[in-house]
């Protein structure tokens, strides 16, 4: 299937990015398609660079940008979610682009499952 | 409306202010006007608060996002619905809320999701 | 005791949590999304009447506002920003 | 229709809210912290029980994993990320 | 323990994981250990998932910060308190926990937050 | 009297910064001490100058700077849980200082009452 996910929680506060992220490789492994990943709300904020956890901890963008740059799926970062928050192009990580809210809704005319990681 | 349009909806389910969740709703229907797709917009739970008359944000400052739900019909988005029990639960009828919607019982709620190419729930 | 409330009682038990503890008599502030539970005419009425009953019951009224609820039910107070400092003044606060 | 539970049934009225819209027959999957609604010996069996007669429960193993719950609720199905992206492909999703 | 000392209370509420709030109180905790103050930790509602034994973050990868509870008494953090309601209705026992802790009734509980100079909800 | 406040989620996703702006002003107005603010978990994210809201919407990180620099008030950003939220000395606003979480043990210690902004 043709699948679209949205990303809508900060990294680390809510499990939210964590079982995107096991959701996106469960995917991937069966052959499954995965049109975009779209970052909104506090969900930008898996997109900065700037993320450090401590070295024991997982990190969430690096694991982010390893299954997108090996998969070549598209991340988009919602602009007007993203300033609100302090994230821009200064920040966002390898992987990672900024774009329009109007690519959520081609996912949802793209896409045969759309599925929301959230709250 | 033609079979190459898209059935895709919004559900607003939170309460708005306490969360960004309903603001966010709203601006997906209003992007999702501009794409001339088969659109509907569906208040259950607490999302029938998000369209509460009489909202004042004096005391807080935070944008008051109720009168842009006035625009959805020059947007072309005519496909208003609310879930009854969700809204006389929470002691609100039809008057008192911002915009005209089609009341719906529980039971429907379901199928018109299934209907859908996509929904969002916000 | 201040127990402060900011979650809507229609999704989440955080009233209900903090009414396990609480002894009767002590404060309790509704703000933020937690100001449905003063609303009259809901379903939560004579439940919140009860509560209202039991303890003594503010609510915000900056929050109030902004979400457009004038009716409450009896037995509750609103207070605005100065009034909740006041009350975190008299008491010690708890955010459920 | 898939409805996915994420938080715990003992703070959150999300797997209650699902409920009255959701026919009987209908899926559910529990994971994060909704995954303590399939826990056996709680306060909520009973009401699991029937749930788990009514809707096609299952509860993410990863997720019970991580949080050390190993005892469940008979009727309720344990599947792994796998088996997640299984029910997502045979059912429309809606996260509450 | 002397008058000079500050009692503090680390209260647990949500559960662990879903969201960080039961992980940042235990690093409080410590950090409150190293203050030398009378420090007392508590667990109720969903709070008490944290101690739970058997944790096995193999699935998912998100670090399993509840071996740390054993630490607590290394910090010479000795009051520990678990509501005992909170606890069965959650269909654990004692044994069910990695740390040991009394149990106290609810209606303790506002009377143990009250004598605290100050305490934290996580 | 002297107090401690304690914000919790991340601006804009929640209403928990908004209301301790309104509280800090308020308890301000009233003559009361803040001894301190504390950022903490998604708290952290209040503190980034690279924050940009619609025009038409508040500007929650300048909001805090106002309040802190006018009334000379310590904002600390707890340093373990900014790093993993890419909160650094690079984006940081004026008035905001990153600091260690012992801050946080210290303000319990010292101000009368403390107030915890969360979700």
């Amino acid at each position: 299937m043709k699948l679209g996910m949205i990303v809508m929680e900060s990294p680390y506060q809510h499990e939210a990015s964590d079982s995107a992220i096991q959701f996106a490789k469960a995917a991937l492994a069966k052959g499954h398609e995965i049109l975009r990943v779209f970052f909104y709300q506090d969900g930008v904020l898996n997109s900065t660079k700037l993320m450090e956890p401590q070295s024991d901890d997982r990190h969430i963008q690096k694991q982010w940008t390893a299954i997108g740059t090996e998969n070549n799926i598209e991340f988009i970062v919602c602009v007007a979610a993203a300033k609100r928050r302090g994230i821009n192009d200064t920040v966002t990580a390898e992987g990672f682009t900024i774009g329009g809210l109007g690519m959520l809704t081609e996912l949802a005319i793209e896409a045969d499952r759309l599925v929301e990681f959230r709250a | 409306m033609n079979d190459e349009m898209a059935k895709l909806m919004v559900v607003f389910r939170t309460a708005p202010y306490g969360s960004i969740y309903s603001f966010e709703g709203l601006e997906n229907v209003l992007i999702m006007g501009a794409y001339d797709q088969d659109v509907s917009v569906l208040f259950i739970d607490d999302g029938v608060f998000a369209i509460k008359k009489g909202m004042d944000n004096s005391g807080t400052g935070i944008k008051d996002f109720s009168p842009t739900f006035r625009a959805l019909e020059a947007y072309d988005i005519e496909k208003i619905f609310i879930d009854r029990t969700s809204m006389e639960s929470r002691g609100l009828t039809k008057d008192d809320l911002v915009i005209d919607a089609e009341l719906i019982e529980s039971d429907a709620v379901e199928k018109m999701m299934e209907e859908q190419k996509n929904f969002f729930m916000f | 005791m201040l127990h402060m409330i900011n979650k809507s009682p229609f999704e989440s038990m955080s009233l209900d949590d903090c009414l396990k503890y609480a002894s009767k008599g002590s404060a309790i502030i509704l703000y933020e999304d937690g100001i449905y539970a003063a609303m009259a005419g809901t379903a939560l009425e004579s439940k919140m009447n009860s509560i209202a009953g039991d303890y003594k019951v503010y609510v915000l009224k900056e929050d109030l506002m902004q979400r457009g609820i004038d009716k409450l039910i009896s037995g509750v107070t609103e207070v605005d920003y100065a009034g909740f400092v006041d009350l975190v003044e008299e008491h010690k606060t708890c955010s459920w």
